[in-house]
């Protein structure tokens, strides 16, 4: 498999990673609507909701952040560490 | 530095992903088997309904919630025990810590989809999407085994890095894997800065998240009022209980795969001494909860908690509840507090009795509660059928196969921790020691010391 | 936790998956003819109501049904009609389920294999009736038309009256009707000479005593007992009658009475004589009645001037309160009490049911509890005894509306004590004694499940000549039949309920056809107009064509009497009282076909009016008055006479008779008893899933039978709720689980009744067990009512794999 | 809005099951066979509690019918994880059949174990299903159950009420139950118009709830026995 696609990949998870997220964030808060809505004990769903949706973010996060921080401070030579 | 300089001298760590004996086809296959059998005996349930379970009224919960609680407390071992071993900077962690970890996020899968086994209508769990209902104890648990799973891949996936570039560099197949895996690792001082400092955040958050799954998992019984469930020391009781059966599971995996991959050198006596010690206080404190658990239940005398008290300790459930005693304390307490017992095989034998007791316990506190219910109802009966029993024994295999596999392509035991261990760990250490004594030592003297 | 095998092999999941769909819960529910279930698929969905009378049980209660587009979804209870006032019973909620039922039988059958092998052969109706009609006419050329027997059960419908006449129409008296002495008729007859059942005035009564009629769930009438006991208790204590019930368990009955007192089982007449003893001694009994209405209270001369001993000197004798003690192990101090409150109270009723008739002492029994309203003098007082007028049609003699009866002027069926039994059946097919048996017929009966002849006559009936049988569903008896002839179910029937025993008012109600019948069967009544004309009866000019012609006469007549009204929803009696005064109806009718049609619509008619009290209508004796020394009795002659008890005059008054039980036998140191349910009332409803599940609503043993003990006899024999045990008498053993229940007596052994039958042809299992299968089959020689009291058992603790 | 109640009277209760029966009629409730019923499967909406007081020979039975009690404060509504039941405005626990995922948490944390699970599909042929009780929809296999106070009637008795343009009055929404009970020992009617006969039973000294302690406000009342 050539570099590109390896590299597109690895985008491509981390795109997939954050719409995990991401959805998982907007599920949560529809469910808060839908609390809202149903009149169900708001106070336990806000707080499910405040924990949980920064949560995942911080997930994602973490992620993003060792992949763009391993690409940035990758030695020049792609030779050397990577293939013999 | 070349990858496979590197890795010289940890070849018996690669030597699980690079040879493949026959031995690992045979156990494939066993697995697989007991898997499409338990698969074939869902689709019957699926297809009939959850008729074919021993369920019934009013024990309207049977294995599929007992294995739930019971899988989701195994993976309180890894990354749980890893996060605090890293984070008090235990010096052994360095070849546990990956095992762990693996046991976590497969058991936690596992275990997290064992409601839906449990469910009446398994098609319609998409209504959990559209229509869930935060204020239910049940998409607490949905909410926070997501972030745990999702936390202790991510946990899990991130110390793997190095080792998979080590993979990649030894030229290790599939190659594409290990390239698309390693996310351009070269080892540089600064991308071990940006990992370590990424790991360091996670580990401190996962501990967070690992305790209140167990604790919202206590939740789905403690919310109700039904007797035997309505107690406040649940949340704490269950997380116990699930390191406690996280580290024999642990230990376990351990001794297995120890002996299986010949892993001797890396993993010696003394890591299974301490973890076992660790064993040890869990037991302590798990039999310190189920005191104050019962104490207070039976001093009360409130006469529908008394018929569930009664039920387990003289009842129908006593051989069960004095088995699990016997399992969860008396075994272990016995084995783990003798230097003499607290051996390898000691210790594999207390471990599984601690995984039976653990088991146990969380049937007698599903099951008995439900058998009894309030209002003079007749005591119910669960008798779990061959489905039950099948899908359990899956459960089982699908985690063996899982880890069987993880260990086919990734290195059980962290390879660059051990490696770093061995560049810096004496140096590191003594530094550290000489921050805690009131002398000041030198360094050197430290180092003799601890050669 | 003790495991048994079969736990074990559950453990292992062995079973589980195989009785999952086990033999009876998949089988099918309903079976819908295909034009049915076309009309339900394509009709508007028209919603009607009909109105008609449930037959599951005796009872007697007006139904109305609901249907779509003509088909029967559901039954509900006729607000309008009195007896049951818009409330049914969980048996006649099953009636849908009935119809519908897979297993019912479709066409006349006849046997193929031998007898008891259950193999079947269709057959027409025209091929069944000639069978039948050419064995009749041999029987009737040769003047022996006795030796066609018919058995049946009275359930209080016109269809009787109708068998009757053709059982005289044939010249045949051995008409066997099982439960005809049941509901208190024979002390009515011994001491007033009539025969008919005592109506008691509960509702206005101040003090019952019950000596064991379990009224809310069995016989006569259950919903209307029901009715009655709850609106006593409804109101405030202090202003409701005071209900006191003696028997040996507390059945449903007894626990909605004010008081439960525990008896020895069979000493009721000790009982209610040692209550006469202290209420003679006190003088607290109805003097003026007794000297104007009764007969052979004191001694009393007869006309060759021969004294004779009369009821009092029986009474105070030797039925003193401590003897009674001794006898009954109900405490002298009770008996005085009782006796006392009995006295004391405004109006008081003494009733009596259960194991008062069914047992070896029986007639003295209820004999005994009856005289106790004569001592209070309640006949035809409010609050009392009452004995209803007969219906219309029933006076009219010789009823030749039926034709078939050929104006017969003496009927072999008006004397109870020459009534035929099924204990004569046994013996006549033992020993061809008191009649042969040619032709047999069982209607609405099944008496190898349900009596406790059942064994004897399993074996008898498989070497009888010919048995027919016209079950709607296979059952105990048809696995003897030669030939099946199925009766519709009760929503495809055509009858008239009429004046179910125990009830103050008269009434009538319809049951009509809610739909024509699903299947290839026909009615009795048709069957013998149809058997009669081919057979060459038709000499006694049959005047109807169908036996719905017959209830059509009926109802005429009751139109031209003029009497009662078609029920109305202002169905107070001051109502129709105040109308009738003025010569209206509550409906207008001018012509017998509109109130035909009225009377099918509104389901039934009534006269709620009680005659003026009259001593000649109600005492037919010799004496023209209350017998307490039955001259009846003593005039019956040598046959009667030979079954008496007791010594001398003593035979011909109440008194108590030890009552026999089966081997009194160490081995066997426990009475045994069974009771109803009312979802199952004589079993009639074990083939209906819904009362199966009924049946164990209370003791939570849904499609079982189960045995029930005192707590203290358990903690003896060392048995745990729910253990499988074994009751044994010298006749067999039955096996179920254990209940504990402290409300019978620590040495009595209960069973509910009515499971463990067969009702399909083999093809499923039969639930529960009969208790009759261990029945002494004992009885009262008198009544030959069979007792159901003398058994004694032994209890045993057995594995769990045995209950069935 | 009214607020649906019930009253039980355990005097003029005789304890015959006609509610039961009623109830499985009117609701299409499947009956198990005895296999099923065995291993206590066996679905019944309307329940009859029979306790023994006492020992031979002073013992009194007591039978006391259990529909579901419809509590203010529903335990079960509460952990529906998507609210396939839930308490309505005229105080009704509702359950919506299509929207149960069959999690039986609901059947776990109702202390007065009132709910039912179709272990299996209902055994109705599918040829008898519109001759079942047509207003009430059969249940498939997998999903929770219980006593509606039969909700469909109520519809019903609105539709009615709305053709003739007038309000519900008392008396026009009443369940099988308490409809068929021979004895009248079940009353029915809105608990907040003080004027109805169960507003004014259940202020009756003889009035009380089964586990009144719980906090859980059933709206189903007794009346004590009295003897």
């Amino acid at each position: 498999m050539s570099p590109k696609t390896i590299k597109f990949l690895q985008y491509a998870s981390i795109a997939w990673i954050w719409i995990f997220v991401l959805s998982v964030d907007v599920w949560i808060i529809s469910l808060l609507i839908v609390a809202r809505r149903l009149h169900d004990a708001i106070n336990a769903s806000v707080g499910i909701g405040i924990i949980a949706i920064p949560l995942f973010l911080l997930i994602a996060t973490a992620l993003t952040y060792v992949f763009f921080g391993l690409q940035k401070h990758r030695e020049v030579d792609e030779t050397r560490g990577g293939n013999p | 530095m070349n990858g496979n300089e590197i890795a010289a001298k940890d070849d018996a760590l690669f030597r699980s992903i690079e040879y493949t004996g026959k031995n690992f086809y045979y156990a494939v296959g066993i697995f697989v088997t007991v898997i499409a059998f338990a698969a074939f005996l869902y689709l019957g349930q699926i297809i009939s309904g959850l008729g074919v379970t021993g369920m019934a009224q009013p024990v309207s919960w049977g294995f599929y919630i007992v294995n739930f609680v019971f899988f989701i407390g195994i993976s309180h071992a890894g990354t749980l025990i890893s996060a605090i071993l890293r984070l008090s900077k235990a010096e052994w962690r360095r070849p546990i810590t990956r095992m762990a970890e693996v046991i976590t996020a497969i058991v936690l899968a596992i275990g997290g989809l064992h409601p839906i086994l449990d469910l009446g209508q398994p098609g319609r769990i998409w209504h959990l999407a559209t229509s869930g209902r935060l204020q239910s104890p049940l998409l607490w648990d949905v909410t926070s085994i997501t972030a745990y799973f999702a936390a202790s891949t991510v946990y899990l996936f991130l110390p793997l890095i190095p080792d998979i570039a080590i993979l990649r560099d030894r030229g290790t197949k599939p190659r594409w894997l290990y390239q698309f895996l390693s996310w351009g690792w070269q080892g540089t001082p600064k991308q071990h800065k940006v990992l370590n400092r990424t790991i360091n955040i996670l580990m401190i958050g996962v501990i967070p998240i690992a305790v209140s799954v167990h604790t919202v998992i206590s939740y789905i019984f403690a919310m109700t009022v039904q007797p035997g469930w309505h107690s406040t020391i649940f949340g704490p009781y269950f997380v116990v209980g699930a390191i406690f059966s996280g580290i024999a599971a642990l230990l376990i995996v351990m001794i297995v795969f120890r002996k299986v991959y010949h892993l001797e050198n890396y993993l010696k006596e003394i890591h299974f001494s301490y973890l076992s010690i660790l064993l040890l206080i869990m037991s302590l404190l798990w039999f310190y909860f189920t005191f104050c658990e019962y104490l207070t239940t039976h001093y009360g005398n409130e006469p529908d908690e008394m018929r569930v008290f009664f039920y387990k300790f003289s009842g129908d459930f006593a051989p069960y509840f004095w088995a699990m005693i016997l399992c969860n304390f008396i075994i272990p307490v016995a084995i783990l507090s003798n230097k003499k017992t607290r051996k390898i095989k000691g210790i594999l034998f207390a471990s599984f009795t601690v995984l039976i007791g653990m088991w146990l316990e969380r049937l007698i506190i599903v099951v008995p509660s439900l058998a009894n219910p309030r209002l003079g109802y007749p005591t119910g009966i669960y008798i779990p059928s061959i489905t039950e029993w099948a899908l359990f024994a899956g459960g089982i295999a699908v985690f063996m196969l899982g880890f069987l596999l993880f260990a086919k392509f990734f290195p059980l035991i962290s390879v660059w921790e051990i490696q770093e261990g061995r560049a810096s760990s004496i140096k590191e250490v003594a530094h550290r020691l000489r921050s805690y004594l009131p002398d000041e030592l030198e360094e050197d003297e430290i180092k003799k010391a601890l050669h | 936790m003790e495991l048994t095998r079969r736990d074990f092999l559950k453990l292992l999941g062995v079973t589980s998956a195989a009785t999952a769909a086990g033999a009876l819960g998949a089988s099918t529910i309903y079976s819908v003819p295909d034009h049915i279930f076309n009309r339900l698929v394509t009709g508007p969905r028209i919603e009607t109501w009909k109105a008609s009378v449930c037959t599951m049980c005796p009872g007697g209660c007006g139904v109305k049904v609901r249907l779509i587009d003509s088909i029967p979804v559901r039954v509900v209870g006729n607000p309008l009609y009195p007896v049951n006032k818009g409330a049914v019973c969980p048996m006649a909620e099953a009636g849908v389920e009935e119809l519908f039922h897979p297993e019912r039988i479709k066409t006349p059958l006849k046997r193929a294999g031998n007898r008891g092998e259950n193999k079947w052969e269709k057959i027409s109706w025209e091929e069944a009736l000639k069978v039948l009609a050419s064995r009749l006419e041999t029987l009737t050329a040769k003047k022996a038309g006795g030796q066609f027997v018919l058995v049946t059960r009275d359930d209080h419908t016109t269809e009787l009256d109708f068998v009757k006449s053709f059982m005289e129409l044939i010249g045949s008296r051995n008409l066997i009707v099982e439960n005809q002495l049941e509901f208190g008729v024979l002390p009515v007859f011994l001491s007033q000479g009539l025969w008919d059942a005592p109506a008691f005035d509960l509702a206005n009564a101040d003090y019952i005593l019950n000596f064991g009629a379990n009224v809310l769930d069995d016989g006569p009438s259950p919903i209307h007992y029901n009715q009655l006991y709850a609106h006593h208790r409804s109101r405030s204590p202090g202003h409701r009658p005071r209900i006191v019930h003696v028997d040996s368990f507390m059945s449903r009955t007894a626990a909605k009475s004010s008081e439960w007192v525990p008896i020895n089982p069979g000493t009721m007449a000790a009982f209610a004589l040692g209550l006469a003893h202290v209420i003679i001694r006190d003088g607290t009994y109805n003097k003026q009645f007794i000297e104007k209405h009764a007969f052979g209270f004191s001694r009393w001369k007869d006309e060759d001037g021969t004294w004779h001993d009369g009821f009092k000197s029986v009474a105070l004798g030797k039925y003193y309160p401590e003897k009674v003690e001794e006898m009954t192990g109900v405490s002298a101090q009770k008996v005085v009490q009782l006796a006392r409150d009995f006295a004391a109270s405004k109006t008081a009723i003494a009733m009596s049911g259960g194991q008062a008739a069914k047992s070896t002492n029986g007639v003295y029994t209820q004999w005994a509890v009856y005289c106790l309203n004569a001592l209070k003098g309640n006949l035809e007082q409010p609050g009392g005894v009452l004995f209803p007028k007969m219906m219309v049609a029933q006076e009219r003699e010789g009823n030749d509306l039926a034709g078939l009866a050929g104006g017969a002027k003496e009927s072999w069926f008006d004397n109870p004590l020459h009534a035929r039994a099924l204990s004569d059946l046994v013996s006549a097919l033992k020993s061809k004694s008191p009649f042969e048996v040619d032709t047999l017929v069982f209607h609405r009966s099944n008496p190898v499940f349900d009596s406790p002849y059942k064994k004897e006559l399993s074996t008898l009936l498989s070497r009888a000549p010919f048995i027919v049988s016209t079950s709607s569903f296979f059952n105990d008896t048809t696995v003897y039949a030669d030939l099946i002839l199925p009766e519709p179910v009760w929503m495809e029937k055509w009858d008239l309920s009429r004046r179910v025993p125990g009830l103050e008012f008269l009434h009538l109600g319809v049951q009509q056809p809610m739909m024509e019948p699903l299947y290839d069967t026909r009615q009795f009544g048709d069957v013998l107009i149809q058997v009669a004309e081919s057979a060459g009866l038709e000499a006694t000019v049959p005047r109807v064509n169908a036996y719905k012609d017959y209830i059509a006469g009926y109802a005429r007549d009751i139109y031209l009497s003029g009497e009662g009204a078609i029920i109305s929803k202002s169905a107070e009696v001051s109502w129709i009282e105040f109308l009738k005064k003025r010569g209206w109806q509550p409906y207008e009718y001018s012509t017998f076909e509109e109130f035909w049609k009225l009377l099918l619509d509104k389901g039934g008619w009534w006269d709620p009016f009680y005659p003026d009290p009259d001593p000649r209508r109600i005492f037919k004796t010799v004496s023209g008055k209350f017998e307490f020394f039955s001259q009846t009795l003593a005039t019956a002659g040598e046959a009667i006479e030979k079954n008496l008890t007791g010594a001398g005059d003593e035979r011909f008054l109440p008194h108590f008779d030890e009552p026999r039980f089966d081997l009194p036998d160490k081995r066997f140191p426990y009475n045994f008893m069974v009771y109803q349910i009312i979802s199952n009332q004589m079993g009639r409803g074990a083939h209906l899933r819904l009362l199966q599940e009924m049946g164990g609503l209370i003791s939570r043993e849904y499609w079982r039978s189960w045995i029930e003990v005192n707590p203290t006899t358990a903690a003896f024999l060392d048995i745990a709720e729910g253990d499988a045990v074994k009751v044994t008498s010298a006749h067999g053993y039955v096996i179920a689980k254990a209940k504990l229940i402290p409300a019978m007596k620590p040495d009595l052994i209960l069973m509910p009744f009515g499971m463990g039958q067969v009702f399909s042809n083999g093809k499923s299992g039969k639930p529960g067990a009969n208790p009759l299968e261990i029945f002494a089959a004992d009885m009262d020689h008198i009544s030959k009512i069979p007792s159901w009291i003398s058994t004694k058992v032994r209890l045993d603790k057995v594995d769990s794999n045995d209950v069935s | 809005m009214p607020r649906w109640g019930m009253v039980i009277d355990l005097n003029t209760c005789t304890g015959c099951g006609e509610c039961a029966a009623a109830c499985k009629i009117e609701n299409n409730v499947a009956i198990v066979g005895p296999e099923e019923s065995d291993m206590g499967r066996t679905m019944l909406w309307m329940d009859m509690l029979t306790e023994y007081e006492g020992e031979y020979p002073n013992v009194k039975v007591r039978y006391i019918p259990r529909p579901c009690l419809h509590c203010d404060e529903p335990p079960c509504t509460r952990v529906c994880p998507v609210r396939a039941t839930y308490l309505n405005d005229e105080g009704i626990v509702a359950q919506i059949f299509p929207q149960c995922i069959g999690c039986r948490y609901c059947m776990a944390a109702c202390p007065y174990t009132v709910k039912s699970f179709n272990w299996y599909r209902p055994e109705w042929p599918d040829t008898m299903e519109s001759a079942l009780n047509p207003d009430v929809s059969a249940r498939p296999a997998g999903i929770v159950e219980k006593c509606t106070f039969c909700i469909h009637r109520l519809q019903i008795a609105k539709e009615e009420a709305a053709v003739e343009n007038r309000d519900l009055r008392e008396g026009d929404y009443i369940p099988a139950c308490a409809e068929s009970c021979p004895t009248k020992a079940i009353s029915f009617g809105d608990l907040d118009d003080p004027d109805t006969e169960v507003s004014r039973l259940r202020r009756t000294a003889r009035a009380f709830r089964l586990l009144e302690e719980l906090g859980t406000e059933p709206k189903v009342y007794y009346l004590y026995e009295v003897e």
